[in-house]
C-alpha cells in the first residue's frame, strides 16, 4: 500500500498530466463531471456522484465516426478513427466508484463482444483506471445489491481517500506502470486506515435502505411475466419521456448514427440515445414502441431481464442511484424493482 | 499645392457638394451685398464646380460676403454658397502665410456697415 | 527563407433576408442605379420579413456567417398588411435575447427599406459591412465543425 | 402540512366517492421523505394508500393533464398557485378541455430542493420537518437544522403568484405578502459586459447533457412533435457535444416559449447539471414587460400572446438591447 | 435523382462585363445534381427560351436554375418557358446575377465568385422545390375606383363602357375633383368645366356606375378578384333621394360664413351647400362644425323651407360592404403648405397667391366672377410675377425633392391668359428651368414669350416683401448676372404639389407598397406602371406621380384596360406558394390563425393513429388555400414547426443559408 498527502495531489495529477491525459471529475459552474484536467481546475474527489457517469471517456455522448469529403461531384470517404495505443496517447481515468467500475464491464460486454466496436476499444484500450473506493454512500445508494464492494473497488489501481491521504494500490500491469510513473511522490503505508475505512463504510452500508433489494424475480423464465405486468401502466404514467435517467445512467449504452453537414461534406456522427424518446429506434414503418409506458418497460426490462438473460445473469444496473436522485417526476429503477422485483422488497 | 488639391481642399473646407447646386440662383436673389460682390454667390458655386479657382481667390468679393448666411437659408438644394465664400476666404488668408489679420488693418478694409458680431469673429478667426 | 506576410484581410459573411416586396426590390434599384456595396453581401429573397424564422438566423450564425441583417417593408407598409409588425416584435426579442446570451449585438440588424429606397439599401448593407467586419469573425455562435478541414 | 394534506384526501375522497370526477391527480409517496411522484388515483384506496403532500410536490400537474382530461369522466387536479397559470394557457391553446377537469386549488408556502439541501452537506435524509423559517433535517450522520430560504427551490424564491383558477380551493394558511424583484438575477446578467455574459452562458450550457427534461417537462412545450425531434425542420438534433448546439436548443426552446411561458420554473427544477434555465425565459418575460406593457402569460384562458399582436409604435430591435429601449 | 440545369445570362454586356458567365457556367459544371450548365447572351430572348426548353427536354431535366436579372423581372417568363418544356413552373429558381452582382460590383473577379455563389444557393433551393399547381378562385365582376377626379372618372367610364359594374367612392360631396376648380387647360385652352361636366353627366346616367360620394374606404379585405370593401358613407344631413338641387337651402341658411373650399377660400358659402353648380350628385351637404342647428339644436330653418323634406339632422354615417375583383387608386394631389415658405410672404399677404387659386380668380364660376381682381383691394393687378418651382425641387427639407411637372405648362397658361384678357399687364415669370415635354407643349410655351410678350426671367426669388402697400419681388437675373427687384401688384407661386393625404390610409388598407413622398409605387417604372405591386390594384392620375390631364386620363384609360383584361376572366390562378400545416405535428394552438392577417386559418376536429391500433381526436389547423396569400407570418409562430410555407419552405430557406455560408 503506498500513499500520498491530500495536499500534494495536485502534484499527482501535475506528474500523470506530463505524459499521460487525465480525467477526472472536476466542478464546473456548480456540478461535478469528469473532465481533462489542467491546472486550476477544481477537482472534487469527494464528490460521491458525479452527474455524468465516466461511461463518457469511453463512450463519449457524441463522437465523429467518419467523414465524407465532397469535391465537385467525388465523395471521398474519411476514417477519423484513432489507435491511440499506437501513437503513444495514453489516458488515465481518476477516481472511478465501484459502481461506476462495475459499469464498465457491463459496457465492455457490448462494445467489447464480437463484432467489436473499435471505437469504444481504443479508448478503452488507452486508458488506465484508478478507481476510489466511497467512504460516504448515501441513501439512493444501492451497489451492494449487485454484489459490488463499494469500499474495495476493483480497476488498474485502487484508492481510498480519507482526511489526509490518498491511500494508492496497484492490481494489474498498467496499474503498476501508472505506479511507477509517479513513484516518486507516493510513500509507504496506510494499510491500517485503510482498512479501518472499510470497516466504517460497510456498517453505514448496511443501514442504507436500499440494500438488500429482492432482485429475484428477475430471470429470463419470468420475462413474459414480467412485460405483460399491469403495474408498467402505472408505474410509468408520470414519466416525462425526457433522458435523463439514460444520460446519467453509467451503463446505458444506446447511440444513434446521425449526419451533420459541413462546408466540405458530411460527418457522419453517433450519438447517446434514449429508449425514453418517441424517436427511439425510428424506423420507416413508424416506431415499434408507441406509448410511453412501452419505452419505460423496455429500458427496466432491459436492465433486469434482457440483459442479463444474454450476460450470464450480469445486471445492467450497478445501482449507483443517480436515476434516484436525478429523475424530475422521482421515477426510478428502485419503484421497479421493489414492485415487480420479489417478495423480499415489501 | 497643386491646382487640383487646392479645388479638392476647397470643397472639404467648405463641406458643401456644389454638384448639388441646380443653379436657380436663389442665392444670389436674396444677398445683401450682391451689389458690392464682384462675383456673385451663385458663381461661387459654379467656378468651384467648374475649377475657376484662380478668379475667386483673387476676388473681391470674399470681403464683402457679411456671412449673413441668406444665401444657406434659402438655397433649396441645402447647398451653401456663404460655405464656399468662407472656404475661399480661408485659403487666401492661408496663401499669406502667418500673419493672420492685425488691428491695425482693419479699418482701411471694412466699412462702418459691417455688423460688430463679424469684425470679431473675423478677428477671432484671422488672427493666430 | 522568406516569409508570406501577406494578410488577407477579413471579409465578413452577411446573410440578408429580404422581403419580395419592398426591400428585394430596393436590393434591385440599388443594382439598377449601379449603387455598389460590398460582394460578401448575400440576399435571401423570403415573401414578408415575418417568414423569417430566428432559426433561419441562428442557422446563418452555425454556418459561419458573421452578421446578418433582416430587411423588410416599412412598417405599416407590409405587403401582407401587419407582417412586418410581427417580426418588428420577434427581432426586437431575439436580438436582445441573443446579446443576453453574450453574442455582439453589432452582428444582428433589422432595416426597413422599401422598394424606393434603392440608396438605403446601399448605405445600409455599407454601413453593416464594416460594423461587422469591424467586430471581426463570429466565433460565439458558430458550429466548429461546418469549417472542419479548412 | 399534514393538515392541508388530509383535508386534501378527504375532498379528493369524496369527489372519487360521489362520482363527480372519475380520477384524482396528484403527488404519490415515494422512497424517502423527499421524491413524491405525480400519479393519478382513481379509487379512494389507490388515495389512502400513497397519496402524499408535503414540502417537496415542486411538480406541476398541469401538463399531465393534456392526455388526462382527453379520458372519459371528469378528472380532479390539485394545482397550485404558480400551477395554474400554466393550466390557463393551455387551456388557451385548446391544448386542455377546461370543461373535463375539476381544479381544486392548493396551499403552497414554497416547496423544498433536496438537491439544493444535499448540497448543503445534509446526506442519507430520513426525515425533514420545516417549522417557520427553520428546515429540521433528519439524516443517519445527524439532525441538522437549514435556513428555509436557502433550500427552497429556485421557482420558489421569487414567487408572487396566487390562483388563477379554481372550482375549490384548500388554503389553511396564508401565505404572507412580499415584495420580490424576480428579475433581480436577469439583471445582474445585464449588467454584465457581453464578454462576461457570454463566459457565464458558455459555462452554463456546457453542462447542458440534452436529456430534454427541460422540454419535457415544460407545459409551454406541449408540441405533439418538437421541432428538434422532427428530421424534416432541419434543426433536429440530439447532439450536446458542439458548443453551437446547446446554444441553438436552448435559445429557440427560450423563443419557441416567450411570451407563453408562466414562469413556472420546471426547467431549473428537472435540469440534472442543475443550469439555471429559468433566467432564459426570464429575459424574454422582462423584455416583453418592459417593450411591450406588463404581461403575465396564463392569467388569461383566451386572448392573444406578445408575440401574436403588436402596436403601430412598437420599439425597433435595432433600438433594444440588455432590455431597455434606447 | 436529381437533374439540375443551370442557365447562366450575359443579359448582353449588363452581366457579362463584370462577370465571367463562361467561367460561371464551367464552374458550377461540377456541382452535385447538375447535368447540365450552358451560358446565353439573352436567356429571355425567344432563342434562349428555346435554348431552356430544349435543354429541359434533351436532359430530362428536374429543375432548372437561371442565372440572369432579378426574379421580379423575368421569373414568370422563365416559369412559362419552364411549363412549355413540360418542366413544373414551380421547379425554377432565379439567382439574381444582375441587380445583385454585376450592377454593383466592379471587380471581375469578386462579380464572378459571388455569382458562382449566388447560383450554388438556387440550386441548393431548387433541390427542395416541390412542383407545385396553382389553385383557381372566382373573379367578381365589379370594379371599385377610388377617388372621383378625372382620373377615376375616366377609368369608371371605360370599364362601365365594356359592361362591368363600377362604384366610385369620393370622400368629396361631389365627384370632380381638381380638375373642376380648374378655368382653362393647356395646351389648346379649352374651358375646363366645359370637358369635364359632359364626363361628370354621364358617370352619373351611366346604367353601370355607381357614385357613392361623400364617402370613404375604411376596409378592405380579400384579395384580387375577391376584395370585399366597407364604405363609410358619411352623413350629409341631407337625403339623396329627395334633395332636388334646387338651392334655395343655400338662400336660406342664416349661417354663410363658412369658407368655400371649391374656391380656395377665397370667398364664403353657407352651411348647407352645393358645392359648385355642375356637382355631380345635385345634392345638398350640411357642413356639421357650421351648421347652428346641428351645432346648437336650434335654427332648422333649411328643414323648414325644404319643399321634398330631403333635410334629415339625424342622420349617421352608415357603413356599405361590396365585393369587387379589382380597385382603381385614383386619390389625386393637393398643393403643399406654403408654411415653411415666408420668404414669399404667402402668408402675410393677400395678394401672394397660389396658381389654384388664381384659376378660381380667373374662373368666371370664381369668387370674382372671372374678372381678375387682387384679393386685398378688388382691383386690377398691374404687374403679376410668377414664382416657379416653390417647394419643388427641393432638396433642403421645407419642399419636395420631385418636380411638380405641371407649373412650368400651367404659368405658361395663366401669363397667356393675363396678357390676352387685359393687355396692359406686365406679367414676369421667375424660373429655374421652363420644362415643356410633350406634344405641342413648348410651342404653347414660345408662344407666351413671343407672340403675348411674358417676361421670363431666369433666377429665383429670395424674397417678396412689402414696401408701402407695394410688393416687392426681388430675385436673381442670371442671363444678366444681376439682382433685380419687381414692384409687383400680384403675386402667384407655383407651389409644388403632393398626393392627397388620404393616401396614406387607402394604401395600408390595399397593402400597396408607398414610396418616401407618398406617391403609390407602380409595380415596374416602365413595363407596368398602373399597376400596384398588390395584385389587382391598379394606380390613376397623381396618386402614383405627378402628372397633367392629359397624361392622367391616359393612365386611367390604361387602368381601366388592365381592369377590363381582369374582369372578363371567370378565374384566376391562384399563388400556390401559400402556408400548409403538417397535421401530424399540428397542436392546433391557434397561435397561427392569430397572427394570419387574413383570416385563412380554421380549426378542425381530426382523428389520428396514436400506435398501439387506438386513435385519438384532435383539433388542427386548416388553411384556405384561396385566402392564404403565403407571407409565412404562421410558419414562424407555429412552436412545432408544423406550419410550413410552399415554395418558401423552411428546409429551402437554410438550405440557402447554407449555400450563402459555404466557405
Amino acid at each position: 500500500m503506498l500513499k500520498i498527502a491530500k495536499e500534494r495531489l495536485n502534484e499527482l495529477y501535475a506528474k500523470i498530466n506530463e505524459s499521460m491525459g487525465l480525467f477526472i471529475p472536476v466542478k464546473k459552474a456548480g456540478e461535478v463531471n469528469y473532465a481533462v484536467w489542467s491546472e486550476g481546475k477544481e477537482v472534487s474527489l469527494e464528490t460521491l456522484k458525479t452527474v455524468k457517469s465516466p461511461k463518457n471517456m469511453f463512450f463519449p455522448q457524441t463522437e465523429n465516426m467518419m467523414k465524407f469529403k465532397q469535391e465537385g461531384k467525388n465523395i471521398e470517404v474519411v476514417d477519423v478513427r484513432r489507435d491511440y495505443v499506437e501513437e503513444g496517447k495514453l489516458f488515465v481515468l481518476f477516481g472511478v466508484k465501484a459502481c461506476d467500475y462495475k459499469a464498465i464491464e457491463v459496457l465492455d460486454k457490448v462494445f467489447l463482444a464480437e463484432p467489436i466496436d473499435t471505437y469504444y476499444q481504443n479508448r478503452r484500450n488507452a486508458t488506465t483506471i484508478v478507481t476510489l473506493a466511497c467512504s460516504r454512500p448515501e441513501e439512493s445508494c444501492f451497489c451492494r445489491v449487485f454484489d459490488i464492494d463499494a469500499t474495495a473497488p476493483q480497476g488498474d489501481v485502487t484508492t481510498w481517500l480519507d482526511n489526509e491521504y490518498l491511500y494508492w494500490q496497484a492490481n494489474t500491469e498498467k496499474g503498476e506502470a501508472l505506479t511507477a510513473l509517479v513513484k516518486d511522490l507516493l510513500e509507504e503505508g496506510g494499510e491500517k486506515e485503510v482498512e479501518a475505512q472499510k470497516e466504517a463504510t460497510k456498517v453505514i452500508i448496511d443501514k442504507l435502505p436500499f440494500s438488500n433489494l429482492d432482485l429475484s424475480k428477475f430471470q429470463p423464465e419470468n420475462l413474459n411475466e414480467l412485460f405483460e405486468a399491469k403495474e408498467w401502466e402505472e408505474m410509468s404514467e408520470a414519466c416525462l419521456g425526457c433522458g435523463t435517467c439514460t444520460f446519467v445512467c453509467p451503463t446505458c449504452q444506446c447511440f444513434d448514427i446521425r449526419d451533420f453537414k459541413t462546408h466540405e461534406g458530411v460527418i457522419r456522427y453517433r450519438c447517446w440515445d434514449s429508449c425514453m424518446y418517441s424517436d427511439f429506434t425510428l424506423m420507416a414503418h413508424g416506431n415499434s414502441r408507441t406509448t410511453q409506458m412501452q419505452r419505460f418497460r423496455q429500458r427496466f426490462m432491459h436492465k433486469l431481464v434482457y440483459y442479463p438473460s444474454q450476460n450470464d445473469g450480469l445486471y445492467s444496473c450497478v445501482g449507483c442511484g443517480r436515476c434516484v436522485n436525478k429523475c424530475p417526476q422521482n421515477l426510478n429503477i428502485v419503484k421497479v424493482i421493489k414492485t415487480l422485483g420479489g417478495k423480499d422488497n415489501d | 499645392m497643386t491646382k487640383e488639391e487646392r479645388i479638392e481642399n476647397l470643397n472639404r473646407l467648405s463641406g458643401t457638394d456644389v454638384r448639388k447646386c441646380m443653379k436657380c440662383g436663389k442665392c444670389s436673389g436674396r444677398c445683401p451685398a450682391f451689389k458690392e460682390m464682384d462675383i456673385k454667390p451663385h458663381q461661387f458655386v459654379s467656378m468651384l464646380c467648374n475649377g475657376k479657382i484662380d478668379e475667386l481667390l483673387e476676388c473681391e468679393a470674399i470681403w464683402n460676403c457679411l456671412s449673413c448666411m441668406a444665401c444657406v437659408e434659402r438655397c433649396p438644394r441645402g447647398v451653401a454658397p456663404a460655405a464656399v465664400v468662407e472656404a475661399v476666404r480661408d485659403t487666401v488668408v492661408r496663401m499669406q502665410g502667418k500673419n493672420g489679420i492685425k488691428a491695425e488693418e482693419i479699418p482701411p478694409i471694412v466699412d462702418e456697415l459691417i455688423p460688430q458680431q463679424l469684425l470679431v469673429s473675423a478677428y477671432r478667426k484671422y488672427n493666430k | 527563407m522568406q516569409e508570406v506576410t501577406e494578410k488577407k484581410e477579413f471579409t465578413p459573411t452577411i446573410v440578408a433576408f429580404c422581403c419580395n416586396w419592398c426591400s428585394y426590390a430596393g436590393a434591385d434599384l440599388a443594382g439598377s442605379s449601379r449603387l455598389t456595396y460590398p460582394a460578401n453581401v448575400k440576399i435571401i429573397r423570403v415573401p414578408c420579413s415575418c417568414r423569417v424564422n430566428p432559426m433561419f438566423v441562428l442557422k446563418a450564425f452555425q454556418q459561419g456567417a458573421d452578421g446578418v441583417i433582416l430587411c423588410g417593408c416599412h412598417p405599416g407598409d407590409c405587403h401582407y398588411v401587419t407582417g412586418n409588425y410581427y417580426t418588428r416584435r420577434r427581432m426586437a426579442l431575439l436580438y436582445s435575447f441573443l446579446n443576453y446570451m453574450g453574442i455582439e449585438k453589432e452582428r444582428t440588424r433589422l432595416e426597413w427599406v422599401s422598394a424606393a429606397e434603392g440608396a438605403r439599401f446601399s448605405a445600409v448593407m455599407n454601413d453593416f459591412v464594416k460594423q461587422v467586419a469591424e467586430l471581426g469573425e463570429n466565433k460565439r455562435l458558430t458550429d466548429l465543425r461546418v469549417k472542419e478541414g479548412e | 402540512m399534514k393538515d392541508v394534506e388530509l383535508k386534501m384526501l378527504e375532498r379528493a375522497k369524496a369527489l372519487l366517492q360521489s362520482g363527480e370526477v372519475a380520477r384524482v391527480i396528484g403527488w404519490k409517496k415515494g422512497e424517502f421523505c423527499y421524491d413524491p411522484a405525480p400519479a393519478s388515483f382513481e379509487s379512494v384506496e389507490e388515495m389512502e394508500n400513497g397519496f402524499v403532500y408535503n414540502w417537496f410536490c415542486g411538480a406541476n400537474l398541469s401538463k399531465y393533464l393534456i392526455q388526462m382530461a382527453k379520458k372519459e369522466g371528469k378528472t380532479a387536479v390539485f394545482l397550485k398557485p404558480c400551477d395554474t397559470y400554466s393550466f390557463n394557457q393551455l387551456v388557451k391553446e385548446h391544448r386542455i378541455n377546461r370543461e373535463n377537469v375539476y381544479v381544486i386549488a392548493v396551499e403552497c408556502l414554497a416547496k423544498l430542493d433536496v438537491e439544493k439541501m444535499k448540497a448543503k452537506g445534509v446526506s442519507f435524509i430520513t426525515d425533514v420537518e420545516v417549522v417557520d423559517k427553520d428546515v429540521k433535517v433528519t439524516t443517519a450522520y445527524g439532525v441538522e437544522t437549514l435556513y428555509k430560504p436557502d433550500v427552497v427551490l429556485s421557482k420558489c424564491a421569487v414567487c408572487t403568484k396566487t390562483h388563477q383558477v379554481k372550482d375549490e380551493e384548500i388554503i389553511l394558511h396564508e401565505r404572507p405578502e412580499r415584495e420580490v424583484n424576480r428579475f433581480e438575477e436577469v439583471e445582474k446578467l445585464e449588467a454584465m459586459t457581453e464578454d462576461e455574459r457570454f463566459a457565464f452562458w458558455r459555462e452554463q450550457l456546457s453542462k447542458c447533457i440534452r436529456c430534454n427534461a427541460c422540454r419535457n417537462v415544460c407545459p409551454a412545450c406541449s408540441c405533439v412533435k418538437c421541432v428538434f425531434d422532427n428530421p424534416a425542420s432541419g434543426i433536429a438534433a440530439k447532439a450536446n457535444d458542439d458548443k453551437f448546439e446547446e446554444q441553438l436548443f436552448h435559445i429557440i426552446r427560450a423563443f419557441h416559449v416567450s411570451g407563453r411561458c408562466t414562469d413556472c420554473g420546471e426547467c431549473s427544477r428537472v435540469c440534472p447539471q442543475n443550469i439555471p434555465l429559468h433566467l432564459l425565459n426570464r429575459k424574454f418575460i422582462k423584455d416583453i414587460d418592459t417593450l411591450y406593457g406588463e404581461y403575465q402569460a396564463g392569467e388569461e384562458s383566451e386572448g392573444k400572446t406578445p408575440l401574436t399582436t403588436y402596436t403601430e409604435g412598437d420599439t425597433e430591435p435595432n433600438d433594444v438591447f440588455n432590455g431597455e429601449a434606447k | 435523382m436529381q437533374r439540375i440545369g443551370v442557365f447562366i445570362c450575359w443579359c448582353g454586356s449588363n452581366i457579362a462585363a463584370t462577370v465571367d458567365v463562361k467561367k460561371v457556367a464551367e464552374t458550377i459544371k461540377s456541382e452535385p445534381g447538375v447535368v447540365y450548365s450552358e451560358n446565353y447572351q439573352y436567356m429571355c430572348s425567344e432563342n434562349g427560351q428555346q435554348l431552356i426548353k430544349q435543354a429541359i427536354k434533351e436532359h430530362n431535366l428536374t429543375g432548372i436554375v437561371i442565372g440572369a436579372c432579378s426574379p421580379r423581372m423575368h421569373e414568370a417568363t422563365f416559369r412559362k418557358a419552364a411549363e412549355e418544356a413540360g418542366l413544373n413552373p414551380y421547379m425554377v429558381e432565379i439567382a439574381n446575377i444582375r441587380e445583385h452582382c454585376s450592377w454593383i460590383h466592379k471587380d471581375m473577379d469578386e462579380a464572378t465568385e459571388k455569382a458562382v455563389i449566388l447560383v450554388r444557393t438556387a440550386i441548393a433551393k431548387v433541390k427542395l422545390n416541390a412542383p407545385l399547381q396553382a389553385g383557381e378562385s372566382p373573379v367578381i365582376k365589379r370594379a371599385l375606383v377610388i377617388g372621383g377626379g378625372i382620373a377615376g372618372i375616366q377609368a369608371a367610364l371605360d370599364i362601365a363602357d365594356a359592361g362591368f359594374e363600377v362604384d366610385i367612392v369620393e370622400k368629396n360631396a361631389t365627384i370632380g375633383g381638381r380638375m373642376a376648380q380648374l378655368d382653362k387647360t393647356f395646351p389648346t385652352l379649352d374651358c375646363s368645366a366645359c370637358i369635364l361636366t359632359p364626363k361628370m353627366v354621364d358617370c352619373a346616367q351611366h346604367e353601370k356606375i355607381d357614385i357613392l360620394s361623400y364617402s370613404e374606404v375604411e376596409d378592405v379585405k380579400g384579395f384580387v378578384g375577391n376584395f370585399s370593401v366597407k364604405i363609410r358613407r358619411k352623413a350629409r344631413f341631407v337625403d339623396e333621394t329627395k334633395c332636388t338641387g334646387c338651392k334655395i337651402c343655400m338662400e336660406k341658411c342664416p349661417s354663410k360664413k363658412g369658407l368655400n373650399t371649391f374656391n380656395m377660400g377665397l370667398n364664403n358659402r353657407p352651411a348647407i351647400y352645393i358645392p359648385f353648380a355642375q356637382a355631380i350628385p345635385n345634392v345638398a351637404v350640411i357642413d356639421p362644425e357650421q351648421c347652428i342647428k346641428l351645432k346648437t339644436g336650434k335654427c332648422g330653418i333649411c328643414q323648414k323651407f325644404c319643399g321634398v323634406g330631403a333635410i334629415d339632422y339625424e342622420q349617421k354615417d352608415t357603413f356599405v360592404e361590396r365585393q369587387y375583383g379589382a380597385i382603381v387608386v385614383a386619390t389625386g394631389f393637393k398643393p403643399i403648405e406654403l408654411d415653411a415658405f415666408n420668404e414669399y410672404g404667402y402668408n402675410d399677404n393677400k395678394d401672394v397667391i397660389t396658381s389654384l387659386e388664381l384659376e378660381r380668380l380667373m374662373n368666371a364660376a370664381g369668387p370674382s366672377n372671372g374678372v381678375l381682381l387682387r384679393p386685398s383691394d378688388n382691383e386690377h393687378p398691374k404687374v403679376i410675377t410668377f414664382i416657379q418651382c416653390v417647394g419643388s425641387r427641393d432638396t433642403s427639407g421645407c419642399g419636395k425633392p420631385y418636380c411638380s411637372k405641371i407649373c412650368c405648362m400651367y404659368t405658361a397658361k395663366h401669363a397667356m391668359l393675363i396678357r390676352e384678357k387685359y393687355p396692359d399687364t406686365q406679367v414676369n415669370v421667375f424660373y429655374i428651368d421652363v420644362r415643356t415635354p410633350g406634344k405641342n407643349y413648348d410651342e404653347f410655351y414660345r408662344r407666351a414669350v413671343e407672340q403675348y410678350g411674358v417676361n421670363y426671367i431666369k433666377g429665383m426669388v429670395g424674397k417678396v416683401y412689402n414696401e408701402n402697400g407695394k410688393l416687392m419681388v426681388q430675385g436673381s437675373n442670371l442671363i444678366d448676372n444681376e439682382q433685380i427687384t419687381i414692384e409687383s401688384d400680384l403675386v402667384v407661386l407655383a407651389a409644388a404639389i403632393e398626393p392627397e393625404p388620404s393616401v396614406r390610409k387607402v394604401a395600408t388598407l390595399l397593402t400597396a407598397s408607398i414610396d418616401t413622398n407618398n406617391f403609390l409605387t407602380e409595380s415596374h417604372a416602365k413595363l407596368r406602371p398602373v399597376e400596384s405591386p398588390t395584385a389587382g390594384v391598379y394606380l390613376a392620375g397623381v396618386c402614383q406621380g405627378p402628372k397633367d390631364i392629359p397624361e392622367t386620363v391616359s393612365q386611367a384609360s390604361a387602368c381601366a384596360a388592365k381592369v377590363i383584361g381582369l374582369l372578363v376572366k371567370d378565374k384566376l390562378k391562384t399563388n400556390p406558394c401559400v402556408a400548409m400545416p403538417d397535421e401530424n405535428m399540428c397542436n392546433g394552438c391557434s397561435q397561427c390563425a392569430n397572427v394570419c392577417a387574413y383570416g385563412a386559418i380554421t380549426y378542425v376536429d381530426k382523428e389520428f393513429r396514436i400506435g398501439g391500433g387506438k386513435t385519438e381526436i384532435r383539433r388542427v389547423a386548416n388553411v384556405n388555400p384561396a385566402v392564404c396569400q403565403g407571407c409565412g407570418a404562421c410558419t414562424v409562430t407555429c412552436p412545432s414547426g408544423a406550419m410550413d410555407l410552399k415554395g418558401f419552405s423552411s428546409k429551402q430557406i437554410m438550405s440557402e443559408v447554407e449555400a450563402i455560408c459555404k466557405k
